[in-house]
């Protein structure tokens, strides 16, 4: 059985079909990549996955259980993280908390009331919940060489930074599966190494992560399986070899060799 | 004079309750609300009309005031939290001007245009707090401001205002965390209300009076400009903000001086803070308060 | 040949993230140019640079041997010895009506069309710098006979086109003001393999007989470099390579680049 | 931010300072006024206050209280709400030291100021506060203005008696002003079988009327009662023209404002109100009116005129308690100011009931154009309407 | 009389009650189009047009009532059009425009203060007494089957009918028009055009302001001209312009005369009472952002992941 999987999924907004007909898996234990030209629906199809955008038709199944419509709070409670293209940090807080509250679902009492109550009426409380997340999130900081820079606020981090919070934040929240949409847009090549390195070890952790990505040397060299979205069509999937040489995913991406 | 000055700490009392509600919805969740007078005059009437009506005891119409603000709350906050920025204000001050029109107009209930009088003054152990000795119902007053902003800054301080700041700073990036937006925000609605509501109570209780014409929307406008000028975000900051408001309201009287400087005077002069302010600094007087972990209550040696 | 547009080692920021570190590059009268590179390099924020809608925060920009844009050394501009938060560099430098009046015509990127209006609208407000009645209708006339397609939908709000369609009305919006210079940001994007190559003869032709030099930047490597005289490559930020398209094509590290050879 | 902090302090102390530096001097005696100055009733605080401001310039000119002793406004904006006039009255009673309140102009800031004063044992007098529980507050609380009990009763008998109106239709504004003259005119005008066939409400600074004056026709009064603002009024009685109502209008106090002739034109005409007596063309009302007219620019209303009654009746407490007890005391005020008898004001000869209400009756005008003429004095004793001769 | 009458008469106060509103809104619709906040001192500048309008009609209409005082009418209205143009220019000049980048709490507080110093501003320097305007034409009603008509209705009406014409017309036509719409559609891409994006914020403001001046002109003949005269009217007009359809001209027509209707027939024929009326808006408000947040005619947008 798949970790994940879409059947048939489609998301059409009016008459622009972004995803159409989409078969997408996630095996346990592998890193898998989704490639494809701008405009391909990679993104779209993440936000269908994760809770953010419900799915015109089609399904989303997670170990076995529908999850098509399910809400993005729920979803990641189930242990689904995500990045986002355009990192979304809390720019206003700090680094620390940016982690803290990835964090948030996982301590204390599981229901908003509970926690409201908690806060207001046991002072003692807050203080060792804060404790005990910070622990956590320092932890989680140090995978990254972040613990240094902690109080500073996230908007105040460079960017390759700002993007490996990001993964920390997701981290934080525990999840089953990891999904990350171009964690290497603008970095540097130096930058790029030490983010597949970064998310081999993810991995190593027994988190099964999924990524959206430009970068085909980053691509080509994690990836287990890989997965090519063209015109919201799922065209090719393979490993990296049989992906690098087939031909309907150079035309994609070359344009099409005239003869 | 000096009761004059203490009448204007009561006053700024009064606003910082709200101001303090007010700064959970717009300070921490970004919740551009104009509702806090619906709320107020709510908390308010639940006083006047259970003391004089009913002949509850005060102490006990504080948590019913509380309790059905919040009620409000929520019956506001679950449909309008799905507007943003100025549809919400809109709609919130729409609100406020609701519960005004129906409070002037449901006459078997709350008297209509002509209020409620004659509410019976606050004992405490057999000891009266009246609004004629200042300084006891100030110490009465603030007290509630000191509770409340002991519990709001608690609240904020735990993980579960670091949520409110991650929703303001990042709806959907909250939601892939695992928060709850729309029942925290409800929740940010409920506890500013019952705030709001229970500064409604303590002022009928000081007005001995209650009439509609009270509460209009300006007390909202008011309040906002409390937590704007202070700085939003910073429970400090919107009680200095209250502060700072309330003496420029009294500021010709304070000077003596309400004979010469044309009424008008101090409406201008509150317009033109809020431009310049809005321009020069956006973010008040205090700012933003820098987050720091919340501090153990009862340390040895330790300070609270 | 001259040099039409002639930028000299800017640098962009946004925050504390720099797009652009550093560029240097040129196009000349005439010519067709491409800027290739991977999504998020920060070929689109070249383009909006040059047309003022990015503030630079270093080196200067030139257009037909006039400064549009530049930045001097200290950076940003002081006043009372506080730095004015309004606008970075000198007062001098234009704002992007002013560079659209001399001539420059960007078709920015996801083609950005007007879409509450109808196409003849949308071509209205390209010739929007136009104040001759008679010459809007003929370049109106002009691109219908271009691009039938649009003839026959000038009536239609533009929200109803197709992306292909949306991407000709925006080329051909920015042609409505004749101008030297078109620049294009990812003339391809989102479109299919067909649509796009129409696209390209299109731009081939307004080069051709037109007399407009095009910058076009593109991710679709293969086409633009076919398409084009001269190409630059960007990666983060940074020119890596710059040569005549045809060697290009054949450049090895441009393969790497998008495919991950190596 | 310290800086910012520091100048708001230093402001704020500033701003103190004066306070502190205002000393109670014996050539001096201050009395105090609240009434809404800004706002959408502000125009009522300023024309009422400029009676009493009339009141007190003549009375300096003639050298002030035992020919020695000026007398000092002070105006305080209650902004017509509670909470501002609270805090008015606060300043007034520890800060400027005030004798004796003038004001409030409105009910609701009436009862929460009159609790106050009655606490503080400062005397008030209201010049325009009608309702009829104002005066119950305590024994420091008066006024110079008829209560709508008063008004209400003659209003309702003379509509039924002397008019022979069976079927009254009813506009009346939301606020206790208004409600309260409405209510009392229905208790009486219904005891004397009357019948009210409907009573529509708008809200304070409403200016359109149409759809309960369409109402009100369709419910085919004989005459339609307004006990309105002037605004309003104006309002209403231009709207009912266009409407083509010609049913007699009926109206109370509020149309004693002179302002309504400029605002309503000539659509006052036939207008029937129950207002304040006026010792029919007195030349001491003439004179006030004048000086008022000469000084301010426009004309006072009634209730301008009750605050220079008002003024004037302090003026004689305050030398009565000066000429015994050679100072201002606050219970003697309240004590002499209580005992006055057959003061002869512009309104009439004004005597206070013992709850400290104006011992008054009420005046019947008909407005012929844009001219007010007196009918008759009418007051209600044991429920029978009894004409003043 | 009979009932078909009197829902006549309701129609037709609804209709002018609504037609006020939606010229309002029409102002209000304009500057949220392309600035995408609420312009909370429009009412004020409505205000400060009427009273503008006011003293130039008495200024100049001289003693008697003839064809001059009607001419002298519209010169006066064009006076207060005129006067709120500038008003408006300045006010965006001074204390907006520097917000542009700002979060969108900072311009709408910025508003709330600039309604404050204009509406006491007037009230110190032109006293808080109500002011009359006197018709320049004779009112008597017309009565049509018992429905009594006024002729300053009918400029009501027609004054909004073509204002609301020549806008569109304007706003579809004219080459200032159509930047109007490309600069509110997409500020950076008018730029490109050409067009100089802050020049048309100006000029929509100027428009929109001379639009409310012109509303508070009409208005002022029958509910006078006093300082606070366009706070609840302005609110009430945003709230049709929302109900409408913000940033929609035709929307806002729609949404103004709806809401005329809905509170004139509201009270007269559903019972609601009277002082319940500016409940009706704020609940139709309620709902209709609940329903369909972009309004009756407007389009919804979605946010970008």
């Amino acid at each position: 059985m798949m970790l994940l999987e879409t059947t048939k999924l489609t998301r059409a907004y009016g008459g622009v079909v972004a995803v159409s007909q989409v078969d997408f898996q996630v095996r346990e234990g592998l890193i898998t990549g989704l490639i494809g030209p701008n405009g391909a629906g990679k993104t779209t199809l993440f936000n269908n996955m994760t809770g953010l955008d419900t799915p015109t038709s089609g399904k989303v199944y997670f170990k076995g259980a529908d999850i098509t419509n399910r809400s993005a709070h729920k979803i990641c409670r189930m242990g689904i993280a995500r990045t986002f293209q355009n990192i979304r940090l809390f720019k206003e807080l700090s680094v620390l908390e940016n982690v803290m509250v990835g964090l948030h679902f996982k301590t204390g009492k599981s229901s908003t009331t509970g926690r409201v109550m908690a806060a207001f009426l046991s002072y003692l409380k807050v203080v060792d919940e804060y404790e005990l997340m910070n622990e956590s999130a320092i932890k989680w900081l140090e995978f990254f060489q972040l613990e240094s820079l902690k109080d500073e606020l996230a908007k105040n981090l460079p960017y390759g930074h700002q993007r490996e919070l990001e993964i920390a934040r997701a981290l934080a929240t525990d999840p089953t599966i990891l999904f990350l949409d171009e964690p290497a847009a603008g970095m540097n090549p130096s930058e790029t190494d030490s983010l597949m390195k970064t998310i081999r070890r993810i991995r190593d952790l027994g988190i099964t992560v999924v990524l959206i990505e430009h970068d085909m040397k980053l691509v080509m060299n994690i990836c287990d399986t890989i997965t090519v979205l063209n015109y919201g069509q799922n065209i090719a999937q393979g490993t990296p070899a049989e992906i690098r040489h087939n031909p309907k995913v150079v035309e994609a991406y070359l344009g099409k060799e005239e003869t | 004079m000096f009761n004059f000055i203490l009448l204007i700490l009561i006053y700024t009392a009064i606003f910082a309750l709200m101001a303090i509600g007010q700064n959970l919805i717009t300070g921490y969740v970004g919740l551009l609300s104009l509702t806090q007078a619906g709320f107020f005059a709510i908390g308010s009437y639940v006083t006047a009309i259970l003391s004089v009506t009913y002949g509850w005891n005060f102490w006990l119409t504080v948590p019913m005031a509380a309790l059905i603000s919040s009620f409000f709350g929520l019956l506001i906050g679950l449909p309008t939290l799905r507007l943003k920025g100025d549809y919400l204000a809109i709609a919130t001050l729409g609100f406020g001007e609701i519960v005004r029109n129906i409070l002037n107009n449901w006459d078997s209930l709350t008297n209509g245009p002509m209020g409620i009088q004659r509410i019976p003054m606050i004992s405490l152990f057999g000891i009266q707090i009246s609004p004629y000795k200042k300084w006891g119902f100030l110490v009465l007053v603030w007290i509630f401001v000191l509770v409340a902003y002991f519990l709001f800054d608690r609240l904020a301080k735990s993980r579960l205002g670091r949520a409110l700041e991650a929703i303001r700073e990042d709806e959907i990036a909250a939601s892939s965390m695992g928060i709850n937006v729309t029942r925290y925000k409800v929740w940010a609605f409920i506890l500013g209300a019952a705030v709001a509501g229970v500064a409604g109570s303590l002022q009928a209780e000081f007005i001995l009076s209650v009439t509609p014409g009270a509460f209009t929307f300006m007390v909202s406008i008011m309040v906002l400009c409390m937590v704007v000028l202070g700085g939003m975000g910073n429970f400090k900051a919107v009680i200095l903000g209250a502060f700072i408001i309330q003496f420029i309201s009294y500021f010709p009287q304070l000077v003596g001086l309400s004979n010469v400087i044309p009424p008008q005077f101090k409406q201008i002069l509150f317009g033109l803070i809020l431009v310049v302010m809005m321009i020069w600094r956006p973010q008040g007087i205090l700012g933003r308060e820098k987050r720091s972990a919340p501090r153990r209550l009862f340390r040895s040696g330790g300070d609270v | 040949m001259s040099k039409l547009l002639d930028i000299d080692s800017i640098s962009v920021s946004y925050g504390s993230i720099k797009a652009l570190r550093e560029v240097s590059l040129h196009v000349n009268e005439g010519e067709i140019v491409c800027l290739i590179g991977a999504n998020g390099a920060g070929k689109s924020t070249l383009l909006k640079a040059i047309v003022a809608l990015e503030p630079i925060t270093h080196g200067s920009i030139a257009y037909q041997g006039q400064m549009i844009a530049q930045i001097d050394e200290n950076g940003a501009k002081k006043k009372f010895g506080v730095p004015i938060r309004r606008s970075k560099g000198l007062s001098s430098n234009l704002r992007t009506d002013e560079i659209a009046g001399r001539g420059v015509a960007l078709v920015p990127e996801g083609r950005r069309v007007f879409a509450d209006m109808t196409v003849e609208e949308n071509l209205d407000m390209g010739a929007f710098l136009v104040r001759d009645d008679e010459l809007i209708a003929r370049k109106k006339e002009e691109m219908y006979d271009f691009f039938p397609i649009l003839g026959a939908r000038r009536k239609q709000k533009t929200r109803s086109l197709s992306g292909g369609e949306q991407q000709m009305l925006a080329i051909a919006r920015a042609l409505m003001s004749s101008p030297r210079l078109l620049l294009l940001d990812e003339p391809g994007l989102g479109l299919a393999p067909l649509i796009i190559q129409d696209i390209f003869e299109k731009i081939h032709i307004i080069n051709r007989e037109d007399k407009v030099t095009v910058f076009l930047v593109e991710q679709n490597a293969s086409i633009a470099l076919k398409a084009s005289n001269r190409g630059y490559v960007m990666e983060n930020g940074v020119i890596v390579l710059s040569d005549f398209s045809t060697n290009l094509l054949e450049n090895e590290k441009v393969r790497a680049a998008y495919l991950g050879d190596s | 931010m310290k800086k910012v902090l520091i100048a708001t302090l230093l402001i704020l102390v500033v701003s103190i300072i004066p306070i502190f530096a205002q000393g109670a001097s014996e050539s001096s005696v201050k009395l105090g006024f609240i009434g809404p100055m800004t706002g959408d009733y502000g125009n009522y605080g300023n024309l009422i206050s400029k009676g009493a401001l009339l009141a007190i310039e003549q009375k300096n000119a003639k050298g002030g209280i035992a020919g020695k002793i000026q007398i000092e406004l002070i105006v305080e904006d209650s902004e017509g709400d509670p909470q501002k006039g609270l805090a008015g009255i606060e300043k007034l009673a520890s800060s400027d030291k005030i004798v004796a309140l003038i004001g409030p102009v409105f009910t609701g800031v009436a009862f929460a100021v009159g609790e106050r004063v009655q606490n503080e044992g400062i005397m008030m007098v209201t010049p325009s506060g009608t309702h009829k529980d104002i005066t119950d507050i305590g024994n420091y609380v008066f006024r110079t203005v008829a209560s709508d009990g008063l008004q209400g009763d003659v209003s309702g008998h003379y509509f039924y008696e002397k008019l022979g109106i069976r079927k009254l239709g009813v506009l009346y504004v939301k606020n206790d002003y208004s409600q309260g003259l409405y209510e009392g005119t229905k208790a009486s005008f219904e005891s004397r079988g009357g019948v009210v066939t409907i009573a529509e409400t708008a809200q304070i600074g409403d200016k359109d009327f149409k759809t309960q004056l369409t109402k009100i026709r369709a419910s085919n009064p004989d005459a339609i009662y307004i006990p309105n603002y002037t605004a309003e009024m104006a309002q209403i009685l231009e709207q009912a023209t266009q409407l083509g109502i010609k049913i007699p209008f009926l109206s109370s106090d509020g149309f004693s404002n002179p302002e309504i002739y400029d605002l309503a034109g000539d659509y006052t005409d036939g207008v029937i109100y129950v207002g304040p007596t006026q010792v029919k063309e007195s030349s001491d009302y003439k004179k006030f009116v004048a000086d008022y007219t000469a000084k301010w620019g426009f004309a006072p209303d009634s209730f301008a005129t009750n605050a220079f009654d008002a003024a004037n009746i302090l003026f004689e407490t305050l030398e009565k308690v000066y000429a015994k007890n050679g100072k201002f005391d606050r219970k003697a005020i309240r004590d002499t100011f209580a005992a006055t008898k057959d003061f002869p004001g512009v309104t009439g000869t004004v005597n206070f009931a013992e709850n400290g209400d104006l011992v008054a009756y009420q005046g019947v005008y008909k407005v012929e154009g844009k001219t007010p003429k007196y009918i008759g004095t009418y007051t209600v004793v044991d429920g029978e309407l009894i004409e003043i001769k | 009389m009979g009932s078909i009458a009197e829902f006549f008469q309701h129609l037709m106060n609804g209709l002018t009650l609504g037609g006020i509103y939606a010229l309002i809104a029409l102002g209000y619709t304009m500057v949220y189009g392309i600035l995408k906040f609420i312009n909370f001192a429009h009412g004020d500048i409505l205000m400060v047009g009427s009273y503008i309008g006011l003293f130039t009609f008495d200024a100049i209409r001289g003693q008697t009532m003839g064809p001059w005082t009607v001419i002298a009418f519209f010169i006066a209205m064009l006076a207060g059009m005129l006067f709120s143009a500038g008003l408006g220019m300045a006010i965006e000049r001074i204390a907006y425009k520097p917000l542009r980048r700002a979060t969108r709490l900072a311009p709408l507080l910025s508003a709330i203060g600039v309604s404050f110093i204009l509406s006491n501003m007037a009230a110190w320097m032109w006293g808080t007494k109500s002011r009359k305007l006197d018709y320049p034409f004779d009112n008597s009603p017309i009565y049509l089957k018992g429905v009594s008509i006024t002729p300053h209705q009918i400029l009501i009406l027609a004054v909004v009918i073509v204002m609301m014409v020549a806008l569109k017309l304007f706003v579809d036509r004219s080459r200032i028009g159509k930047a109007m719409r490309a600069t509110s559609l997409d500020q950076d891409t008018a730029k490109l055009m050409g067009i100089k994006a802050d020049k048309i914020i100006a000029i929509t403001f100027a428009i929109g302001s001379a639009l409310a001046a012109t509303a508070g002109f009409l208005i002022a003949l029958e509910i006078k001209v006093y300082p606070s005269m366009g706070t609840m009217t302005g609110l009430k007009a945003f709230v049709a312009a929302v109900v409408g359809g913000i940033g929609n001209i035709s929307g806002a027509m729609l949404g103004g005369i709806l809401l005329g209707l809905l509170e004139t027939f509201g009270v007269a024929l559903l019972g609601i009472p009277y002082g319940l009326r500016d409940t009706i808006a704020f609940v139709a408000l309620i709902i209709i952002l609940l329903v369909k947040p972009e309004g009756l005619l407007g389009k919804a947008e979605k946010e970008k992941v």
